[in-house]
């Protein structure tokens, strides 16, 4: 990988983390409500896999916990900040909050509340892929405990009888909310559970970036080349609490401390400082960069952005503009 | 015109709609190779071949999603589900997921699907086969739902929820689709909205839907000789509901009853009567009936099941109340 | 007497029904060692452990079906669903098993659980986490519906549910658990039926149930400076419904306005209008009124979340239009 | 084995089969209504499996071709068959009919319609036991196609994490209704998938009744020593269609031929008779007192009972006889 392509990617991720951190502040300020799941910890693990596959392109779908991976996946940072504040100008006009950004612009198809529910929904897309004969994918991100509902069972299976061209990316970071996996779960690998169906899967560590892309570019590949589905998992580890109420008590600081050491930008950052791609300074310049952009363009534009309209209360339920052929009157 | 058994019906549409646009799938349990349970997608299969016609593995709420998110990208599902009974294990994604999708994406994103399930009683399926549940899609915002009483609007409504841009669930049941009727030969299309006046009447409003309507033409028949006129109205659309059709005729009239199938606690005879009240309240006559069946699972005894479920008899009796005649 | 939370409340019948009969356990999705999301089984996990105090996997369906099925054979299974949201994944098994197992065995099999769940909007959570439902519940035949409004029957509904042979959903919600509420200390039980009258009155009867009690009781305040003596009637149990308390306080004030935070196709509210229309629809003097959210999947931006959804004025202004002064 | 054992099994199976297809009779002179599912072409399965448990102590449950599985575990034929009569001295008095017959005085808790219904309530009556702190166990019965039912996956992980004392019996006869295993399923050994929970599972000829003795007599031990769940998958076929109005154009008449020779019944009257255990005309004097027994014990008791009564519609939904501590009246 390009010195460059090196640079870029440190330099999301930072932007992501620092954005993240903003909403929490905003948070904090009241200024954004609802549940906001955040991703500190986990970013090597939707920005390495979409780096290896056409953001914008292929059709990218997860739970609640969806702000990076619709960066990532090419939805514009104010429109995001704009939804949290539940603003008309936000990826879903401030319908949808924190937890269900849509950017279908990008293929960005939505986060979901309902755990596991995406998981036949990204199966969905890859069959439209299918039906439309492009060379398109699927990317399903999902954490551990999504893995326990019925949906995975079921869609691993049809993915696998039909063929279609999904990547499920399992983001294991151990914790279903306050349920340590090992109490809710029969095996602690999920690459395991997935030899039932016949899709080929593998564990990785997602803490490091470079690691997370080698084996996303296999995945991504595989899927690619017309031979079905693929399972890939990554191990990883958030930082925060399960959302904005989480006292974390579940886990011990000794383990939030070995984690730590492992944070993904702490580890990419270290090995290109090593290599001399990167210095300090430069970090230092990009934060600077990175808060101001946050500040004077995203939440700016956020909190400037208007609120919809009371009066649209009742838009989008169904569709607005129905045909009259399909839709009536009926002559009687 | 051609008589056309209610099953043909709607495998005429789904062989038209998939003719069309290749984009139009069909899915469910033993819809390819037997060409469903009641044959409504017989001949499919061998046509449009396994990538458009697809045995699902009975994994309800799955195949419903993979269908939902295939709807999000320009594929246009007509998913099956054997019995509305199965539905219950397809409501996360029907409800939490294709009702809102339009309305939390901010209208960026919707689900064009079309969910067909015969809902209603056959013989002697007892408790976990006899389901209706209407009453949870029409209580539902973002859904549409529909409910074709004749191979007509069977064959016109499906071809309409089709190329609708929401998803609509048709409710069909197993009861209606082996009659027959005479429909055109040439395409057509049934609007998804407004309730019709499938008899005209001027002394009461019997109104129905699904099943419900035909026991509702037979009870009108033998008002007649009461002396009584029955209006009958199908509300063909319990989502939207048509409001405005219920007043007019409910105005002219100034009687009604509301007939259905299933159990009476907040069902569609319930909201029926709340509409009743809040659209035309004062130009009631007559205390209204809710004709429904028992608060009980439906049993499996021939004779218990009979009592549970409404007949023409309950009808007729119900109206006769509504007219002060017993 | 002690002031009593809402959660502290159910917590305290959770512990003592524990303590007295060992075939009570509790399940749910991080009851254990987290305590619950709002702390209904805080500290009882150390207390009884883990075999009786389950954290489950995120498997609504399932552990809910373990539940029952341990039921069947004398558990007495108390299971927390989250979010009543996520109840819809666990439809099946409630109503096609739990509901009709006693039925359809001719009554030689029961299934005496209980489930518990939050149903209702808290702040900004949007559609997929703001469901309300108990009308599905309530539309079930084989099931029990209460809605306790306080710590009183919070605490005592469930130790009654608890202790009854039948499946019981309780419904709760996320704005209730902090309430408080003066309790006896001693150990009590409030019935699973009957609606109870909240406030006395004569002009008009503002029904609600769970949330919406307390709406009603703000709105019969303000109505007092208006010269109007509202009722307030909490339903307290949807199913059975007490058909008899509701008609007596309506032939006693003659209008009544039925309040709920639910959307009104085929809900709970449709239910009261209908029965209210069949059992005195000759005491109403005016035009009955439903209060309830709008026909939307819930918003996420606060003001339009505020618009979906009733609040006090609505039910004062309701009021007010039944009683003709607007 | 013991001869008058081996002797006694044979004619349970003749039993079985005698006793469904006279089911079939009445169904075709419209004396039985409502679905009818046969077991005929199976009966070793549940034969062998309850023969190595405990019947009418341990808890069994199933899906809605359950008359076999009723019958071994000990509910008695007659009541069985006034439930296909739909009438009030039948199992469910009247009120479930063929999909739905229930005993709890020996421990037969249900057959259920929804496929995959019975997996959660099977681990929860294992879950019963475990309070209880009896040894006996519970045992689950239901087809291949069950298995790709989301409650496969949730209860089978439950089950394994919370090491509760049941038996998964996965009758396998490849079609589920008329869609063949292999176009529905990932996976043809169903087994195989339950490696994902970290269950011991193993497959066997369910055709040869010796073979399920053996293969259950593990399974039953291991679950009744503590060892938590097993999995035993038996590779069966069923004679008949799915249920009565099936035209099996799904199957080929070649393939339906080739297992008509491992009829189970065949299978081991074989057996015996070259043993030299019975002769072909014991067989024949069973199958004369069989047809007596049924006629004039179980069917007679069917016809001549008494329908339910129509004012009991409303009894069963709900307890009747609530206590009224808990039920009411409310004193306000
Ligand atoms: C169907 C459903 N059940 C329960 C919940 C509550 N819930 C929200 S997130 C969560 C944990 C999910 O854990 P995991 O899949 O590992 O994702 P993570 O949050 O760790 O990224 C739970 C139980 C839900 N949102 N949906
Ligand atoms: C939830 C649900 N979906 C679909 C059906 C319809 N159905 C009844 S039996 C059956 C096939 C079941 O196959 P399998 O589990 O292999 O059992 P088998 O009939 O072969 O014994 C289907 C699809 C149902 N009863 N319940
Ligand atoms: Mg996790
Ligand atoms: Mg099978």
């Amino acid at each position: 990988m390009k010195a460059s392509d090196q640079k870029r990617l440190l330099r999301e991720m930072i932007f992501y983390r620092r954005f993240e951190d903003r909403t929490f502040e905003a948070y904090m300020e009241r200024k954004v409500g609802g549940f906001l799941h955040l991703y500190s910890g986990q970013e090597a693990v939707a920005t390495g896999v979409l780096e290896m596959a056409r953001p914008g392109s292929d059709y990218v779908i997860t739970g609640y916990r969806d702000h990076v991976h619709a960066l990532k996946a090419g939805a514009p940072a104010k429109e995001i900040m704009a939804e949290l504040y539940g603003k008309e100008t936000g990826s879903s006009k401030g319908r949808g909050g924190s937890m269900h950004i849509f950017d279908p612009t990008v293929n960005f198809m939505g986060g979901y509340a309902l755990v596991g529910q995406p998981f036949p929904l990204a199966a969905g897309l890859a069959k439209g892929i299918k039906m439309k004969g492009t060379d398109q994918i699927a990317i399903c991100f999902l954490g551990d405990g999504a893995n326990n509902q019925g949906t995975f069972h079921e869609t691993l299976n049809m993915a696998s009888v039909w063929k279609l061209p999904v990547l499920f990316v399992c983001e294991n970071n151990l914790y279903a909310i306050g349920t340590a996996i090992d109490r809710s779960t029969a095996v602690r690998d999920q690459y395991k559970r997935v030899a039932a169906y016949n899709i080929p899967a593998s564990q990785h560590d997602g803490q490091d970036i470079d690691i997370v892309m080698e084996a996303a570019k296999k995945a991504v590949d595989h899927v690619r080349n017309g031979n079905g589905p693929y399972f890939l998992e990554l191990m990883t580890y958030r930082n925060r609490g399960h959302s904005m109420s989480d006292a974390k008590g579940y886990r011990t600081r000794e383990e939030e401390a070995e984690w730590a050491k492992r944070d993904p930008i702490l580890i990419y950052s270290e090995r290109l400082k090593k290599a001399g791609t990167i210095s300090d300074e430069d970090i230092k310049t990009w934060e600077k960069e990175i808060d101001k952009e946050i500040e004077d363009d995203i939440v700016k534009f956020a909190e400037e952005s208007p609120e919809p309209k009371v009066e649209d209360l009742g838009k989008y339920v169904l569709d607005d503009n129905p045909d009259p052929r399909w839709i009536g009157p009926l002559q009687s | 015109m051609a008589e056309t058994a209610y099953w043909e019906a709607i495998q005429r549409a789904h062989d038209e709609e998939m003719a069309n646009d290749p984009m139009v799938i069909a899915m469910g349990e033993d819809i390819g190779v037997v060409g469903g349970t009641y044959k409504a997608t017989f001949g499919l299969y061998e046509k449009y071949g396994e990538e458009r016609v697809i045995d699902t593995p009975i994994s309800e709420n799955s195949y419903t999603g993979i269908g939902i998110g295939a709807s999000m990208i320009g594929v246009r599902p007509i998913i099956e589900i054997m019995s509305i009974n199965f539905a219950l294990l397809a409501l996360d994604t029907l409800i939490n997921a294709a009702a809102k999708i339009r309305y939390m994406s901010g209208g960026r994103v919707h689900c064009p699907i079309v969910m067909r399930t015969p809902g209603g009683t056959a013989h002697q399926l007892a408790a976990q086969h006899s389901a209706r549940l209407a009453r949870m899609f029409m209580s539902t915002s973002g859904l549409r739902v529909v409910t074709p009483r004749s191979p007509l609007d069977a064959y016109g409504m499906l071809k309409s929820a089709v190329r609708c841009n929401d998803p609509v669930i048709i409710i069909e049941h197993e009861r209606m689709y082996n009659m027959k009727e005479d429909i055109p030969d040439k395409e057509f299309f049934r609007p998804l909205e407004g309730a019709e006046i499938v008899r005209k009447g001027t002394d009461i409003t019997l109104i129905g839907y699904n099943y419900s309507v035909h026991l509702c033409l037979e009870a009108a028949k033998r008002l007649e000789s009461d002396g009584v006129s029955a209006e009958v109205l199908d509300l063909r659309s319990l989502k939207p509901l048509d409001r405005e059709s219920i007043r007019r005729s409910v105005e002219k009239t100034h009687r009604f009853l509301i007939a259905e199938e299933d159990e009476a606690a907040v069902g569609v005879g319930s909201e029926i009567m709340a509409v009743v009240t809040e659209d035309c309240f004062y130009a009631l006559d007559a205390q209204p009936v809710r004709i429904h069946a028992a608060d009980v699972p439906v049993p499996f005894n021939r004779e218990l099941e009979k009592a549970a479920i409404p007949d023409v008899d309950d009808v007729y009796q119900g109206a006769l109340k509504v007219m002060g005649k017993i």
